[in-house]
Parts: C-alpha cells; structure tokens; sequence
C-alpha cells in the first residue's frame, strides 16, 4: 500500500521552524557561536544580535525592549511570573485568582502554590470556554496578589477578554498575568492597551524553535529570579542565552506579527469551511470552544460515542496529524481539565478530537479529511456499543 | 504511540464486531466516564464457544484486544476460555505499550462476565471453577 | 591593515558547535519537528530520539536513562538541584555547605537561599583552589542538608577531590550535589563510584548547542519540580522538549567522551607547553590554580601590574579571544571571586587572564600567542604607574 | 566592550604616556584595589600647560581617556584646564558604554588633583575657582 501524505493539523501542540527562520540560525551554532557575556568580537557580535532580537520581540506587542526577558520556554515564563510573584508579594497576601481552564504549566504552578498555603481562586468558564471578568472582580480580595487568565486557550481555542480583565486588575492594583503562548503570532498584542503585567510567549508555537520563550515584564514590575546565575537578561535570569534560539524566535515572531492580518483571514476561512463541513458531514457533534471568539486556526470537536484516542489512531493511519482530550491519549484517568471545564461530560470529553491549521495547511487537505473523518467516525460508531443501532443524524448540540 | 503490527491490524480490521442476536451468554464491562465499555456476546454449543463478537467504545488497545479476545475464545471449551488472561492477549497481539496494558483487562472481564451469566444460569458454578471469577469483582481500572 | 586570524581561545565560555553535532540537530527543526508528547508518527519519532538521547547522556555517565532530566542549561540545573532539595528538606534542615569558588549559577541561588532563611557555610579553598574535604566532614551539622562542591572550577580549572567529598557525605547521609559544567566531557565521570546524588551538565560548554542542559538524579532522591507543567521529564520538568538540542547535547557529550583519553592527552600537553613558555617569557607571572589537578584546557594567568581588560583588549585586537576575572570586563567592581577566594590580592587578581583551548586549537597559534602576550604585558607595563621602572625579571609566584 | 574606534586609537596608540621628570604639577588618582590608578604629571609655563604625561593602571577606556585628556588639556591655561569634564573626554572619544563612564571621572580627577596641588602651593585658590576642586573629594569610584 502506498504511504498516505501526512497532513499535519497539530500546530497547537508545536510548529515547524520556518525555512527563513531556521537560515538566520544556521550561522549561530557554529560560525558566530560567542557567548554574548564575552568582551571579545565574537561575544559582542553575539551581544548585538540578542539586543537585536530583544528589540524585535519588544516590537512586536509595543513593550520597550528592557521589559523583554528571554526564557526556555513558556513553561519557564508561566513559571516565573506566578511564583515569583508569589514570593515577593506573600508577605502582602497569599490570594491568585485563575481560571479552571489553564494551561498545566500554569495549572500545577499553581497547585504547588496550594500546597505551600496559598490560596487559588479557580473561576469557572461558561460553556463556551469563557472566563466573566466580572467574576474575575468579585473574586479580587485584599489578600489577593495576582490573577493569572490566559490570552486564548490551547485546546479549545477560545479567546478570554484579558484587556476587560487587565484593566479591572489595574483599577484594584492587582498583579495580571497571561499567558499568551497560543495567542502570540495569532491574535494582535499591544501592552500598551492589554493592562497586563506579565505575559508569557513560547518560540515553537509561531514557526520558531523548541526550548525558547519570553516573559513581558512591565516596568515597575518586582519580580525576584527563578534561575539565579549569572548577569545575563539584566541579572535576572541567568544562564548562557541560547542566541540562535533567541535569533530565530524573534524572527519568527516579527514574520508571524507581520503576516498576521493575511494568515488570519487565511485560516479563519478554511477553518469556519471545515467546521461547517464536518458538522454537515458528520451526525451527533459538537463544536467546542467559542463559535467566533476563538483562535484563527483552532478547530475542537466532540463526537458522541465514541473514544478520542481510537479517532486519533485511525487519522495517523491514514496520515492526519491530530490531538485529542482524551484521557487514554495523555495516559491519564481523565479526560483534559478543559473539556471538563467547559461543562462536558466525561463520555463526551473522550470523544474529542482538536485540529489546528498552520502555515502549511491546504485547503484540499482539509476537504479529503472531511471524507476520511466520516468515514473513521463512522466505523468506530459501529464498534461502539453505546451507539443507538437506529441512530437517525441528529445534533449532538442539542443533547449536551 | 507505537503499537504493533498486530495490534494496527486488528484496530484496523478488527474480527468479531457485532452482536449475536439470542446470544446464550453476554458480558458488558467498563462505563463511558472512564473512557472504555466492552460488551461481548457469544453462542455456546456443547460447552463450547462456537462463536463470539463484541462491541467496544474506547481506545486503540481497547479495540485490538476485544477483537483479539474473542478470536482467542472462539472454539474453545468455556473452561479454558475462562482460563484467558490479559496478559495472553497482549502477547497474541505482540505486546501493548506498557501504559496500555489495562485496557487489555477489559477484554478479559468482559468474557469472564459473559461466562459467569452463563455459569449461573446454567448452575455450572463448582468449587473447582469459582475462583476463575474472582477478579471479576474488581473494577478494570482497578487493576492498573 | 590585513585583520588578523581569530584564534578562540575561550572554551570554558562557550564552544562552537561541532560540525557532526549540528548534523543530527538540522532535520529536527523543520522536518522531524512534531512534539514528543504527540500520538501520531511525527510526535512518536520525536519521543524515540528523546528516549534514545537519554540513553547516551545515561551511558556517558553509567547511569540510568530514568536518571536523566534534561533543563535549558547549566544554571537551571543548578538551581533546579539546590532549591529543589532546600524545598523537599527544609523540615528536616535549613544548613547548606558550598564552597567560595562556585559559579554565580551555584553562589547567587545560595544567596537566594540565604535569604529566605537558610544557613550556608561557604569553604575557603587553599591557594590552588582546591576544597578539603575534611572541611566538609567537619561543617556538616545535624541539620546540613545538602552539599555542593563543584567538580572543576571554570575560572583556573582546578579538580576538586569530588570522590572524596561524596563519600564523605555518604557515609554521613548528607545529599551532595555537583556541578560538573565544565568537568563533563573533559574528565571521566562515574556516578557508581562518584557518590554524587545530583550532578548538572550544559551542552554548550562540550561542542552541544546552547540553551540545553541535563540534571543526574540519583534514583530515589525526592526532587519537587523547578518547572511545574506538562508530563514531560517523567512529570519532574514541564516544557515542550528541545528536541533537537537535546539529541544534539547528547552527540556532543557521546563524541566527547569516547574522544576524552586522545583529546585530554593532546590538550594537556599543549597546555603544559603553553604555561611553560609564558612563564618563561613573561617575568611577574603567576600560574591560577593547581599546577597539575586541573582541566586539560584550563590556562588561567596574573600578570602583575597591569589590569585584565586591557590585557584582553590588546589581545582581541591582535585576533586572541579571552577572558579575564578583572572588575572591569564583568562591568562589576569587584574582581573574580574566584581569584579572591585562592587568595589573590586585589591588584594582582585584576591582571588575570583565562586562556582556555579547544578542539581547533592548534600548537602553532599557541606559540604565536607567546611573543603577542609578551609584547602586550611589555607594553601595558610601560603605561603602568606601578611598574617600577628597574624592574628584573623576577617570579611573582615568590611574592604573591 | 564595543568601544568607539577613537578610544581604540588611543588605546592602542596612546598619547602623552611617561612621566616630566622635574614636573611643576603631578597628581594621583585612584587605587590598585579598585583596579584603576593614574598618575598625571604637568609641565606648566606663565599659568599655560605646555606638557602632559600619564600612566594609568586600568582598562581600555582608563587608559583612552587618560591619553585623550592629557591631549585635550595641552595648551590649555590652568583655569580652562580645570573645566575639562569626564564628559566632555567621553564625548571627544565618540561616546563610551555607559557601564564604562566611571573609568573617564579617573582622568578628570588626576588632572584636577594635579592642579589642586599646584594651586595650593602657588597660593592660587580663589573663591571664585575653588568649587572647581569640589568633587575631588569625591572618590572617583562613589560617583558611578
Ligand atoms: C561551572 C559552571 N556552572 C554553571 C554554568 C552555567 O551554565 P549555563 O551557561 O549553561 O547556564 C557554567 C557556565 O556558564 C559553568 O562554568
Ligand atoms: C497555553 C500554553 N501555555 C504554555 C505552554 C507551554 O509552552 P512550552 O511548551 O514552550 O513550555 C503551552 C504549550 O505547550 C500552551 O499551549
């Protein structure tokens, strides 16, 4: 049998690094290899391109470059920012305020906060994924320190109203932190008007490498470090920078910002093309996320009966690249936190299936998965003892 | 997640799918909320297994050991089909990743619970035979 | 004028990666890029390169693969070690025993530490840099929880008697950490015979790339995460893999070991000839560290009179990169604390220069160097107010 | 360091390097611990600076700045001579990095206490110019 071409519509989960990314890379590693602390020409020649690249990232949300702090990853940034927020202000106060739907970097930062006696405010989303920034209000109390929503969600796709958010944490002079890692290079951010405090950014999700990210930090902002070292990043973070890694993800990040009226509208289309599709296509499913108010190229379905990872199993088959919320697909006994948290029950939750476009994507590819999609949720329905023998097509909309 | 040949064909074109309409015995285990439900039913001549066929909603092993299981079934004697393991099913299917490897108990309950229905309505519980259906009583995510 | 032939001579800051390394690093950027955690094809390949990786860091060191936790670098495994055990014992102890030449890396989070209330006791070393153990056996208190000595010293490359050290708090149950940055790759690591609980690597620092580092964790020594997230590093370090750093660090740390007995011979001997020379040219010089426990390519001079920047600036002028413990290069006010720890005075250890070799060092450039540094400490002399004009040649190791 | 290309001119070629035997004026600036020292000495003819000489102990931009200033204060009368700023070293050299300014207060502060010495012992202090001599008091290190 003929190898299927593989389709890959993961672009949530990482992103390839772009060909003119990885060519301002290339001369890094080798060539141009200096540690930029170096006083010589090959460290300083290393100390301008990352003072270039500081510059660039600065450039593309509006902040000045000292409030750009380079890390491994968005891990690092979610992080930092939360805990060390948690250490300079817990003399003031030992309140966060989140939300339910975090990602796990922010999530379980947070639960180790719990453990260390502070105390998290996890604020519910409504069915469509959406945090109440009135909610995010009423939680505030005088304790309270830091409210940490993320900018779009990495499962669902939907996009949190951080700038109503941002400016009620300002008015009550509250530290606000957001997590843009899947927004970045997809939504516009502009610091000047979001509000908020600290913002975390991952280079793999916008076509730049693995193992580097950034944190915003506002001026003003005390934030102690949580890698103590060296004087890199204005002594507050340490460790030899990874310059062709810092090089690429700011250049990434400058292309990605600048075709992003053009990508967006690319992939909004294909993406509302696919939707409309599957959902006429393919009986008792759900569309999860906001309808409008999500990520361009975020596409999370439900479909009833059946069981996400065997969906997933049958698209590599044929050679669609997907992920899913289901609990067998990460190794753990429950399905993800989102779909939970989105209201879903545990049956339903199995049974996603999450598809993000990217650069890449062609529109052909899609419509041949609309095909194949049917038909693997098909097969599986006649596997599933749950499935109705009489089922007529019916919207799943309407029993969840 | 890299399963084996075996497995891939047997979620692929899995044996067995359906129902047996006036089954003699039949077994559903697992819940949706865990993310995996098998039923099984089967035809039995003679104290013999002369045909089997499942329903399973769950994962790919979940799938690929119910259609293992009830070719490893068919034609057998009940007591030996009772004598199925999990651990026999994973090894027909050339292993399952380590993680994996309690979705294959499914399988196992599922026509243990099939037999034990049989067996009861039959009368066919001796002392020699009980202990088989021992580890029925534990839930399948039990079992991790 | 014909600008000069650059001559690297920093390897204990950085190191250029190698050709073979960035070979097995090029496919994983754009083309094997999916993310370890993925289901499908591109994901899994990732994962079996990761596990692979771990394998060969593991080997490198006759460890267990399940030992291995990769970090973005040196510093993050320092802190994560540090910090990390100062989290999972502070009930049992807050008494922590490190030396005064650590790196920043190691000194800043014990400071940090400090602050928060821990009590660390910071060992002299004698003039050649070299820890006592004894001194350890003699600090460890009831309530001592960790000690961390490092394995080389990345100023004057001395080798610390970490063997000893180890066993020492074997036997006293005491958990020992050791930063092998710049030991690793240069000098035979064991941890069977090492006792060691806790080692950190960078791949920068042995021909990997930047931004990529690894933490050894012996087996059943609790280490709450540094990093909170996703499931990666065996749930002990969230963050999406740098995958292909990663399986570039672990080619170079493969290469350098199976390489270690060849290149170690020919670094050393270059090295003995090198300080043999200098200190033959150039009168009023002193060696840094141990004469003969010291990494093959560690080369760390005073000369006295004249001040490190100036040194190093004449020196990149003529086409040598270097670096120096002086004040002035580090933009801080105080000079290397390392060279303060062995003893030096002020003035002498703000003439310090670090020449330290590498793979593409050849004898040729070393011997050249000889008569350019002779000129340059000549001339800086000359426009030096504390030169005494009558000067003879005379040792300095006689006055220091 | 990214310095200017004068700075390395006068590093690498510095001016006025020695000392006047027999000097009318000499001043010393800075100490070996800190890791900067300079020694300026003045010949000086009917209140006109007529020669310069330094040696310095220090870093790249202590020594260019040392070079340039004793240019600069060449020819100069004494009283213009004691306006010369660190800046305005700075500036004549294109511009130093910012963490560096503090090494040029070290050739301000030598030809200064030069002169402040010379002025004392020709009883040449007004009040008009002894504000001048203020910041001498200063070590050049407090005022980073
Ligand atoms: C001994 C030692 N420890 C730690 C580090 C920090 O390593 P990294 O730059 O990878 O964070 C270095 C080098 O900078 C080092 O030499
Ligand atoms: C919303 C969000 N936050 C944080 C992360 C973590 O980023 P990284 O993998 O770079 O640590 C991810 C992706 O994994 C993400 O989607």
């Amino acid at each position: 049998m003929q190898k299927p071409k593989r389709v890959y519509l993961d672009h949530a989960a990482t992103t390839p690094v772009r060909k003119e990314v990885l060519d301002v890379m290339l001369p890094l590693f080798s060539e141009q290899f200096g540690n930029p602390s170096s006083f010589y020409q090959t460290g300083q020649e290393a100390q301008r391109l990352l003072t270039q690249a500081r510059q660039t990232v600065a450039d593309c949300i509006h902040a000045d470059p000292r409030e750009i702090f380079f890390t491994s990853c968005g891990t690092e940034s979610d992080n930092w920012a939360i805990k060390g927020t948690a250490e300079a202000l817990k003399k003031k106060g030992r309140h966060i305020i989140t939300s339910q739907i975090e990602h796990h970097a922010v999530l379980h930062t947070c639960q180790t906060l719990e453990k260390q006696g502070f105390d998290v405010t996890w604020l519910p989303v409504d069915t469509n994924g959406l945090v109440d920034p009135e909610a995010v209000r009423q939680a505030i109390r005088p304790d309270t320190i830091l409210v940490s929503i993320m900018m779009a969600n990495n499962e669902i796709g939907t996009i949190e109203p951080v700038e109503t958010i941002g400016s009620i944490c300002r008015e009550q002079k509250i530290l606000f932190h957001t997590d843009a890692v899947q927004a970045a290079g997809s939504v516009p951010i502009d610091v000047r008007t979001l509000g908020a405090d600290m913002i975390s950014f991952s280079a793999h999700k916008l076509y730049g490498p693995k193992g580097v990210g950034a944190l915003y930090v506002r001026k003003g902002v005390r934030l102690p470090n949580l890698l103590d070292g060296g004087a890199q990043e204005n002594n507050r973070r340490g460790g030899t920078e990874n310059v062709a890694g810092i090089v690429g993800f700011a250049h990434a990040f400058k292309l990605a910002v600048s075709e992003m009226p053009v990508t967006s509208q690319r992939l909004t289309m294909m993406r509302n093309d696919f939707i409309k599709s599957v959902m006429a296509a393919i009986p008792d499913t759900r569309l999860n996320g906001h309808p409008v108010q999500r990520l361009p190229n975020n596409v999370n379905f439900s479909f009833k009966y059946i069981e996400g990872e065997s969906i997933l199993l049958m698209l590599d088959h044929f050679g669609y690249e997907c992920s899913s919320g289901s609990a067998c697909t990460s190794g753990s006994l429950d399905p993800s936190h989102v779909l939970l948290g989105i209201g879903l029950p545990h049956e339903i939750a199995h049974g996603s299936l999450r598809v993000t476009l990217g650069r890449e994507t062609e529109a052909e590819d899609l419509s041949r998965m609309v095909g194949d999609l049917s038909k693997i949720v098909a097969r599986l329905r006649e596997l599933s003892p749950l499935y109705p023998a009489d089922r007529q097509q019916t919207d799943l909309n309407q029993h969840v | 997640m890299q399963y084996s040949d075996q497995v891939m064909d047997h979620f692929m074109n899995p044996r067995n799918v359906g129902e047996i309409e006036n089954a003699d015995a039949s077994g559903t285990v697992g819940n949706a909320k865990c993310g995996d439900i098998m039923k099984v039913t089967l035809k039995i001549e003679d104290g013999v297994i002369v045909d089997a066929k499942f329903k399973t909603f769950g994962c790919g092993s979940a799938i690929a050991t119910s259609s293992m299981a009830t070719e490893m079934i068919k034609g057998k004697k009940l007591d030996e089909a009772l004598r199925l393991t999990n651990k026999a099913v994973a090894e027909a299917l050339g292993g399952l990743p380590p993680i994996k490897m309690h979705c294959s108990l499914l399988a196992e309950q599922a026509v243990k619970s099939a037999l034990l229905a049989y067996y009861k309505e039959h009368d066919l519980i001796t002392d020699e035979n009980k202990h088989l259906f021992d580890k029925l009583d534990e839930d399948a995510h039990d079992a991790h």
